[in-house]
């Protein structure tokens, strides 16, 4: 299902978008966001955007988080051209590489930048919850780097299908705290750090790892994640002679998607977000959140969620740990309520078949999440030859090797196909 | 009178009596949804208001005893819908009733049906931990339409203008958090309980109830002596686990 | 023991090196070097050779390798400064984070620029040989990008304790093929390599992963790696204001270390090789050629190696499978007898308190080799407090988890130390 | 006469009773050291000219089973010095013996001293697997000083120009390599065999002894209409490897 607004209404929205003037005051990205939090957080979150509104565009703040992405993070990450895989899709084939940011993905950019803020903040320690691990080892690096002190709440079935991460976060310092309720994944994950928020909400930074829940943490980390967008663009005039017709980004919270797409939100562009699939249409066999789900409250914003009848948050699957997550940015609904931004999903099996055609042609080895991202792009292609798109390659697929080796790599796929 | 009069009411009339009111929470449909009514009746016979827990897939602000009871419940298939049909037919229990729920629950219901089958079910009120004030006004005007509360939280961080807010907004009686934590933390009362509670009293002419960390007579009674109503959340919803009668709990909680 | 040369000789073939003269036609870099492989090969050695002179500073070939290395392996990468780390120890520390390069590590920049040259070659399959994985990895994935097949020759002994990196070099499509003779570590595998490029040595290109070897291998990796002091060198200037006053590398085969060295060998900087301690001094305890090792001949070059007193060559030990070579590159045992660069050693109980030391002040998660360097350059850094020192961060620790999580993390030493 | 041309006259004097010599090779204390000096006379009593393998630590040119014994006789303790000391014990065998050694433990053996000890022991010539010729001045002229031959091989593979220039260096008799492979490939001589061996005896004054691959009496026939001699060894090294008689086996090679 799709929710869509009112033609004018959306355009008024999307005008506002392009000024800048979104999210309001109220954390609204038009009817989506907001902070729906316990009253016990609401001085934290207050704390938050004060310190948010204060610090963020400031100066300094910003020469310190530029030259941690510069020198810390290796920041500007290259723009691939993709010629083998361009000549097998038909089109001419562009990546993004997060990958090739330190720790391995997007993430990175807003650990640090998030970090750096809690340092100004005068926080004792650091919190994070994380999925497929990527944003509990961004986290724990992000930490060791300012000096803070850090614990990561992963769900216990995470823990075990991102083992290489989980070990990653240990050896750079930070407390590993497996979460054994709920459905054991990254939003039961994301609910044990709020309650440990709760306890300490002066002293504790709570490192939200994606472009979701209450405000201000949907504006903040769009912010943090926008320079993937703004040198993707610069890279593609200078590197690929003008802007993409097409650009792809998996879309999980949608932290990699919003930096990515929010520069290019005005250019003649289409972006396309794309969710996991899972296994099927039915709820509970997917994560498909934009493309399936309907308007709620989850974890604090009021966005696109996977919900039944009676407004009771649904269980997810998806291959990828990262996209296995029951909500969405809110921004991402607004996007799609007013038609710029089209979520579409691709399944487990076209996922994998994507990762394993992008590891034979390019030698360049995704994340399970990112793969999704590839196997709509593919599709995509063969109904629009020629065009130039653009993929958001938001991560690396090391930490997906536990999974993978479950998957035996297809013969006659590989080397001078 | 309002719905929302009859907590205030009932509390009150608990305090003539020279003693707190009790506020037991019971987790709809726990631990079996063909018990709840009975449940529901024992509890009410000795709780002065009976707070009504509507079961839901994320409760963030939850500690891990109201979290089981919650997804046991939903397990089992407890609704909404099917929680107001229950209490349609176990029909008037004297005991006025508040619904605690998270939002996305009420959001799916619907606002103004929600309210009127919350009216015809002895409901008077509702306390929604996710729902900050500024976030509520749609669905206070929904249930104020039809003279249900929604009561507000307070918590020993809230600065005093705030405090002052969320007092005036607050219907039925006000919800004082005496610790910054979750619910089912263990027993154990801040220090300076006493002028926090004094200072939310001061801030309303609603009864104040206080709520999380209340397990034994004790707590009742230090609770007591600063505010008009002690909450029973966690301590009620482990008795019911252990199989153990939750009313002579309560009883236990008055000596 | 150090083998020195007489002082005139070696400023003679000091100045050489500087002219860029070396090595010599021979392939000799002063009495090092040379060609030692069986007649069966020395076709195949000569049409490498006549391969590297057409080719490797051929315009065309250069504008296609440096824009792999920039849109493809992300460089240039990024110079850090480590603000807690030199705090720690008294001196400024910079680090070359060659961890930030696709697929995690130095390898890569030699890896892709030899499997540009099979292409351009004609050859019709690539074999390779892999000590921690890392240029197993490189090559698998160099193959994929130009489109040629490959095979990995890997001991037993290293597919277990790198374990990620085998997955990995399967997952980009590369057969990983388990080396059972000899000590079933790096040595065996090239030496299988070598045995199975004998069978078809104009069909096959051998892709070696490090400055060692018979000639051109080590010119031809030198030329390859030294991006990484070019950059460096650049880079110093702009972000520090000037060059360092020492330089660290870990030196296995030698390529990150001459990759790094090398531009920098005629400016007033110490530069320092730090080789595998391992566990002791004696034969067989660790793997520090220079630092204890005698001249011979192993696997095609005159070099420094460890031997036993009949000329039979010793297994080695480090905790790092990289370093685990009983060679070194030629060129390494000509800049240790001038005098020019000093060879030492780091045992392992050192390198993995380095290692944590780096993960817990500036959140950068080393691999096992390169942790020799910041160990060494700690105890420098006690005697040279205030000094400026460079690091090559040759590779990340991510491979290395399945030998790490052998060593609990030590408490205490993370956070806000 | 130079110790080489012993080598060159052994071979010839073998053809000149219509059968190609036959040059097995042994792995120097292969299987048991103490067996060394007894082996290595059955052995030189069936062959020509023997071929003493040194065992090395990085046989990089040798095939699975001249590993095997190479790396188990080294564990046995057998190194350079040992096996020049045996073959003195042994005294002269009349069959012409080569070394066959990589280079690293002639070089830790030292040249000049090497050569004089082959000289004294029965060893007409040198075989070194990774000294290509343009490396080979140094050695060379030690063994020649002492009228030593160091034996060039020569391969399918090799140029027209090479080869004339490998034959004119080598000594004693030119080593052609069969296949372009390691030693202890599978038995089958490639097709055009003929013709390369002809080549190589085209190119030279001394006899062209043939190897790798060679495992049966017919290989031995195939290469003998073509070539002076077959060198015959991972096959005898198999046979050492279970326990068989060699000499029975040699004898086997030249029905
Ligand atoms: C590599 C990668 N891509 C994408 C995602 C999805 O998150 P988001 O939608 O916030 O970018 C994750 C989450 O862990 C990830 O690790
Ligand atoms: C990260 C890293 N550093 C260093 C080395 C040692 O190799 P070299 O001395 O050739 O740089 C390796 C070898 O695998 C490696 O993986």
């Amino acid at each position: 299902m799709t929710f869509a607004l009112p033609a004018a209404e959306a355009q008024a929205l999307l005008d506002a978008t392009l000024r800048g003037e979104l999210p309001d005051d109220r954390g609204r990205f038009g009817p989506f966001g907001g902070r729906y939090v316990p009253e016990t957080l609401v001085p934290a979150f207050e704390r938050l955007e004060q310190g948010v509104r204060e610090h963020l565009h400031d100066a300094g703040f910003q020469a310190e988080f530029q030259r941690e992405l510069r020198e810390w993070v290796g920041r500007p990450t290259a723009l691939t051209h993709a010629p083998r895989l361009s000549e097998h899709w038909g089109t001419e084939v562009w990546l993004k590489r997060e990958d090739l940011a330190h720790t391995g993905a997007h993430k990175i950019n807003n650990a640090i930048g998030q970090a750096l803020l809690a340092k100004r903040l005068g926080a004792r320690r650091v919190i994070a919850e994380t999925g497929a691990g990527q944003h509990g080892v961004a986290s724990a690096a992000a930490c060791a780097r300012v000096g803070l002190p850090c614990a990561v709440y992963m769900g216990a079935v995470d823990i075990e299908r991102q083992a290489p991460n989980v070990d990653r976060m240990k050896r750079l310092g930070a407390d590993v705290i497996a979460v054994e309720t709920g459905d054991k994944t990254l939003r039961a994950a994301i609910d044990e750090a709020l309650r440990e928020w709760v306890t300490d909400p002066a002293g504790i930074y709570y490192l939200l790892g994606s472009a979701v829940g209450a405000h201000p943490y949907p504006y903040l980390v769009r912010e943090l994640q926008s320079v993937i967008g703004e040198e993707a663009r610069q890279q593609m005039i200078d590197q690929a002679g003008g802007l993409p017709d097409a650009v792809f980004a998996c879309v999980g919270g949608g932290s990699n998607a919003i930096g990515l797409f929010y520069p290019l939100l005005g250019d003649d562009i289409e972006l396309i977000g794309v969710e996991a699939g899972g296994t099927g249409d039915g709820l509970g066999q997917n994560a498909a959140t934009l493309a399936t789900g309907t308007p709620g409250v989850l974890q604090g914003a009021y966005t696109m969620i996977l919900q039944d009848a009676d407004g009771q948050v649904q269980e997810t699957h998806s291959i990828s740990a990262g996209l296995d997550y029951s909500g969405v940015g809110p921004e991402h609904a607004l996007l799609q309520a007013t038609g710029r931004v089209t979520y579409v999903s691709a399944n487990d099996a076209d996922s994998l078949a994507a990762l394993e055609e992008l590891c034979a042609t390019e030698g360049v080895l995704t994340a399970l999440e990112t793969a999704h991202a590839y196997a709509y792009a593919r599709e995509w292609s063969s109904r629009n030859p020629g065009k130039r798109i653009l993929i958001g390659n938001s991560g690396r697929g090391d930490k997906d090797m536990p999974t993978l080796t479950r998957y035996p790599v297809r013969s006659g796929s590989h080397g001078g196909a | 009178m309002a719905a929302h009069e009859r907590l205030t009411a009932a509390i009150r009339a608990a305090n003539s009596k020279g003693q707190p009111a009790l506020v037991p929470f019971l987790t709809a449909g726990y631990p079996e949804p063909d018990e709840f009514v009975d449940t529901l009746r024992a509890i009410a016979a000795v709780g002065d208001v009976v707070e009504v827990g509507i079961p839901f897939s994320d409760p963030m602000a939850d500690g891990m005893t109201i979290q089981r009871s919650s997804f046991e419940a939903l397990r089992k298939g407890v609704s909404l819908a099917w929680i107001f049909d229950e209490l349609e037919k176990a029909g008037d229990l004297a005991t006025p009733l508040v619904m605690m729920s998270y939002l996305n629950p009420l959001l799916a219901f619907g606002y103004d049906r929600l309210a009127e089958r919350a009216l015809a079910t002895g409901v008077c009120g509702f306390i929604v931990p996710d729902l900050p004030f500024e976030e509520s006004s749609e669905l206070r005007a929904a249930l104020e339409a039809k003279g249900l509360g929604l009561i507000q939280l307070v918590t020993p961080a809230t600065p005093a203008a705030r405090l002052r807010m969320l007092s005036d907004a607050s219907r039925g009686f006000v919800y004082a958090v005496t610790i910054t934590g979750i619910t089912g933390g263990g027993s154990g009362l801040p220090d300076d309980l006493a002028d926090y509670l004094d200072s939310v009293s001061a801030s309303t002419e609603l009864p104040v109830c206080a709520g999380f960390g209340i397990r034994e007579a004790k707590d009742v009674a230090n609770v007591g002596a600063h505010a008009a109503g002690a909450i029973v959340g966690s301590a009620l919803v482990e008795v019911l686990e252990r199989g153990d009668d939750p009313a002579a709990y309560l009883e236990s909680l008055r000596s």
